[in-house]
């Protein structure tokens, strides 16, 4: 699955721009273009590269700020945290990556969700983070994610989703592929109540997370140059064994060939959604 | 029959009892005694090996290139087949067989990932590795089953979707993804066996179900023990480490309560009876089928729904 | 449309065998492989080359005979005829037109219909017959598969339409189009019923036809060779400005293209029918 | 402003008009009385020429290159829209463009085959001959809307559906047939109207409506007049024969019990004023919208029904 490639690239350079940072915290250079950044510039630009558009990746914090009405955004299941049940070990135990990765991110999981409105208009939410553990899907995002639509099936809100995922998370087996299942099988039942469901697509989006929840939006937004994918591009290379053509993958690749609906500027997208939201939801009141 | 790296003791004992005949017969000797005893002797050994299969083991069971394929199974389990072909979009895939069929009074849609037993069989079947249009081939015929009230049965055996650049450009997450959604939503049961490998999305996109069952050696993962081992162990030649770590025997799954039963196989697997393990599949199926008859289509919608919301170990302590 | 093409052809061979009658009605030479047939072995053999297995047309008859139960087909709106309602004349008038086409048939229009059954599975149908008029699809057409199928949608009988179609008849200008629609219209309540309709289609089913009912069945089964197309390959070959391949549009390209479902020799059909229909029926009477 | 060739006489007096202004400027004299003259007559011209289009005139007037686009026309006519793009199958299709739109308190789906004014767009846009997946994305944008309880809007200008090879291959055929059933189906209102030329099926394709309106100059025809010249005149050159035998203009549409109503147009044909065409096509959706708010979607869907199911002329003596 993709996720190799994060693995792969986990020491290099990512579009996390956090990676990027000079000392001081004052500078950064753009992935895309090199461009030396005045940090502060970059983020009262929601990190979007001023010169080339590069989509940085951002934090669900910072994702949260751009996106939803100022201290509209009400975390919900804050609890919810993995637990190694299988005993994994590879090169560390499963329980050990955890541990690391909560105390670094001070989050208990690669999802954070809950409600917010986007202009006035109240949402169920949930914002994935690739910065925990590649944004992988186990038993929590799962969860997480299929609780928040579940709430929507309840009391109608629109559901808007943020992904950026390497996949299924490995050291939960067998239970993180069912993940694509649960929370598949839970749009189901929100398409079946009209619920509009938002997918937006952030870099990367790729294996079992794109393979469910995050391509089955009523609409999918992509951010510009995502990697969007199923297989990862270097699973495809070593199937295949030829170099992949530019752009493959990326967002823009996708709309070409009918996956997303359009590909939006971090800086518009809360308009885009609110204009969305406001001409597919059903005028109801919830149950 | 292809013997697997791990049966070399019965190679020996085998060549042997091979040995022994050719010289009764040459030198018109009565070594009958000697031959049963050797037999007996390799019956022995053989039953050790498969009673302490490890996971690793296993795997190669589940990928032996005489395993049973769907298609055969199809024909040994049911009175009457029709394969249907086309997904009415793109293309038909060989990677995936469906067709309607018939089991005494029962009227089902069956379908499965196919892979052939040589090379050329392979190639045309992609190794079991379905493209888009193959998802897509079966979401319509379970739309079919849906529409005209006949349980579904499918047959996992694929080590997963395939990763092309044709796959990713018709849509490869977004065929597997909607096989999720849509499977979820159907009012006639789904029953799934996996029979070899059941690998990572690809598997679980006909897979569904409101009842899994597992061949004894099957096994069903959410990625390839080599994978695993070249990611997470760096080292893709600890595939029997990942193998063990995953939990993806029949044993395992079927203790995470992702599987609802086994099907015991004949000792040496499956691939050496075809047949038998057919009818054991065919007794399942009739017993499932018979269970589900006196539920209506939201029941067993809901009991669907209920087994994959439980599916998922965390912790969640007070605040 | 591809009716173009049938115009073209018209006055060179094509499948149907009359045209190929050396005087006497006893031999025919094959249109595939030039063998020349004794006709009864022909006929004996459903019309099928004992040779290299080419389908010759056949008529509604035909069909008849070799598909149903013996006696059993009730033939159904047996008045139903078109009309000059346009007063069209190109080089003769419409009016003059349908009159010869009835006194060279002695059928009203360019379809059969009525119950039967195959292998005592009761079923309404319809028989296309190419040689009225190019089995073009005209007001009586679509009128007569859709009460075939408004009945079924009663009785809950399953659908079984042969096809053989050049496409719209444009003579009726605009009202041949919505018999696409009209036709279509009727099969979405019939799939509503879950009452199985299966679609065979024939050499040659293009056009309107082929984009209306006869690539609608829940089941399509083509018979070998057919041509089955939306755009004519002549007027793909003058959009294109090339040779197209061989064997293209023909029914081993569509199975290859996921557009039916197999391709059955005639020989075969009754059985392959009766299964099909066996298995699809849900049990229940009629209302 | 491109003028067609039965506009010639047009053209005498508009070039009479510009060589006295240019004339009046140049010498500094005042012909304004005469240049008046001049263009009163052209517009009495112009007025005797289209209240006497024949058939072919008008296809010629459906035709033209600055005739008011779908893409245009949805934002003169909607407050809000956002466009829609692929099948989630195999592409986007630029030959239809599609998406959501809000119109005072409506919120609907509208969507239309889209040409383009120049070679460039034509190309880009494939002269408005739809693909499958222009087809296919049409029907997910219509299975939205009937979802989501939206009225559908189309716009129907198009030569046809494309005939080309790659067409073929992923199933044209299909691709318009589905959509003429699932449209049957659909719950909410369908309002069509043809804004240029209706041709053929892949006009049909996403014009199974519950009313059908058509521009004063919009053409709708079971295939082009150059196309039934060729096959049943045996001469191309016939078209504007074939286009008159046909019945293809809006009065005969209607006169057929077709379309419902006839929108007028501009005098000299759409392409003189956007604004125009566009605020009237507006009030016809408010209208049809206000009308349909009452039924209930089982009322709407078998409105539809019933008005496809009268269409065809046919003799049926007793027996
Ligand atoms: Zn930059
Ligand atoms: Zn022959």
């Amino acid at each position: 699955m993709s996720i190799i490639d994060w693995f792969a690239k986990k020491e290099k350079s990512t579009g996390s721009s956090e990676r990027l940072n000079i000392p001081g915290d004052v500078w950064v250079k753009c992935t895309s273009c090199s461009e030396i950044l005045f940090q502060k510039d970059l983020e009262s630009n929601q990190k979007v590269c001023p010169k080339c558009g590069f989509h940085f990746r951002i934090s669900p914090e910072e994702r949260i700020r751009y996106t939803f009405d100022t201290n509209t955004f009400i975390e919900k299941d804050t609890t919810l945290g993995p637990t190694d049940f299988l005993r994994f070990f590879d090169t560390e135990s499963y329980a050990d990556r955890i541990r690391k990765a909560q105390s670094k991110s001070g989050k208990n999981d690669a999802v954070v969700s809950g409600t917010a409105s986007i202009n006035g208009l109240p949402v169920n939410t949930a914002i994935m983070n690739f910065a925990f553990m590649g944004g992988s899907m186990g038993s929590v995002v799962g969860e997480k994610i299929t609780r928040i639509i579940e709430r929507s099936v309840e009391d109608f809100k629109p559901v808007v989703v943020f992904t950026s995922s390497g996949g299924a998370r490995m050291q939960e087996g067998i239970m993180s592929l069912m993940q694509m299942a649960k929370t598949s099988a839970a749009l189901e039942r929100l398409t079946e109540q009209r619920v509009p469901y938002i997918s937006v697509l952030c870099d990367p989006t790729t294996g079992g997370t794109s393979a469910s929840f995050a391509i089955l939006g009523d609409i999918n937004i992509a951010e510009p140059g995502a990697l969007i994918s199923f297989a990862g591009p270097r699973v495809i290379e070593q199937t295949i064994r030829q170099k992949l053509p530019k752009g493959f993958q990326r967002s823009e690749f996708l709309l070409a060939h009918g996956m997303v609906d359009m590909v939006t500027d971090r800086r518009e997208l809360k308009t885009t959604l609110s204009t969305i939201l406001t001409t597919l939801s059903i005028p109801r009141e919830p149950i | 029959m292809k013997l697997l790296p791990f049966e070399k003791p019965l190679a020996e004992l085998y060549d042997k009892i091979a040995q022994l005949r050719k010289l009764s017969i040459e030198g018109n000797i009565d070594l009958s005694s000697e031959i049963e005893k050797i037999e007996s002797r390799a019956e022995q050994v053989r039953k050790e090996i498969y009673t302490n299969l490890t996971p690793n083991q296993i795997v190669q069971v589940a990928r032996h290139p005489h395993r049973p394929d769907t298609a055969s199974l199809i024909r040994l389990i049911f009175d009457t087949f029709v394969e249907l072909h086309g997904d009415r979009l793109f293309g038909d895939d060989p990677a995936i067989v469906g067709g309607i069929a018939t089991l005494g009074k029962f009227r089902v849609v069956v379908m499965g990932h196919q892979k052939g037993h040589d090379t050329k069989e392979n190639i045309h079947r992609n190794f079991g590795m379905p493209n888009p249009e193959g998802y897509r081939k079966a979401l319509r015929l379970m739309e079919m089953a849906d529409r005209f009230r006949m349980p579904i049965i499918t047959f996992i055996d694929t080590p997963g979707a395939y990763p092309g650049i044709e796959a990713e450009e018709r849509g490869q997450a977004e065929a597997i993804a909607r096989n999720l959604r849509e499977m979820a939503g159907f009012t006639v049961p789904i029953i799934s066996f996996v029979i070899g490998e059941g690998g990572s999305g690809g598997a679980l996109g006909i897979g569904v179900a409101n009842r899994l069952y597992m061949l004894q050696n099957a096994v069903y993962s959410v990625i390839s023990p080599e994978g695993c081992a070249s990611i997470l162990f760096r080292d893709s030649k600890k595939s029997d480490i990942a193998a063990d770590a995953m939990k993806i025997t029949a044993t395992e799954i079927m203790k995470l309560g992702i599987a609802d039963g086994i099907i015991q196989e004949p000792l040496g697997g499956g691939h050496h009876d075809w047949k038998m393990v057919a009818q054991r599949i065919q007794e399942t199926v009739q017993a499932e089928l018979l269970n589900f008859k006196s539920l209506s289509g939201n029941e067993i919608k809901a009991q669907r729904y209920a087994k994959f919301r439980a599916m998922g170990r965390f912790l969640e302590p007070l605040e």
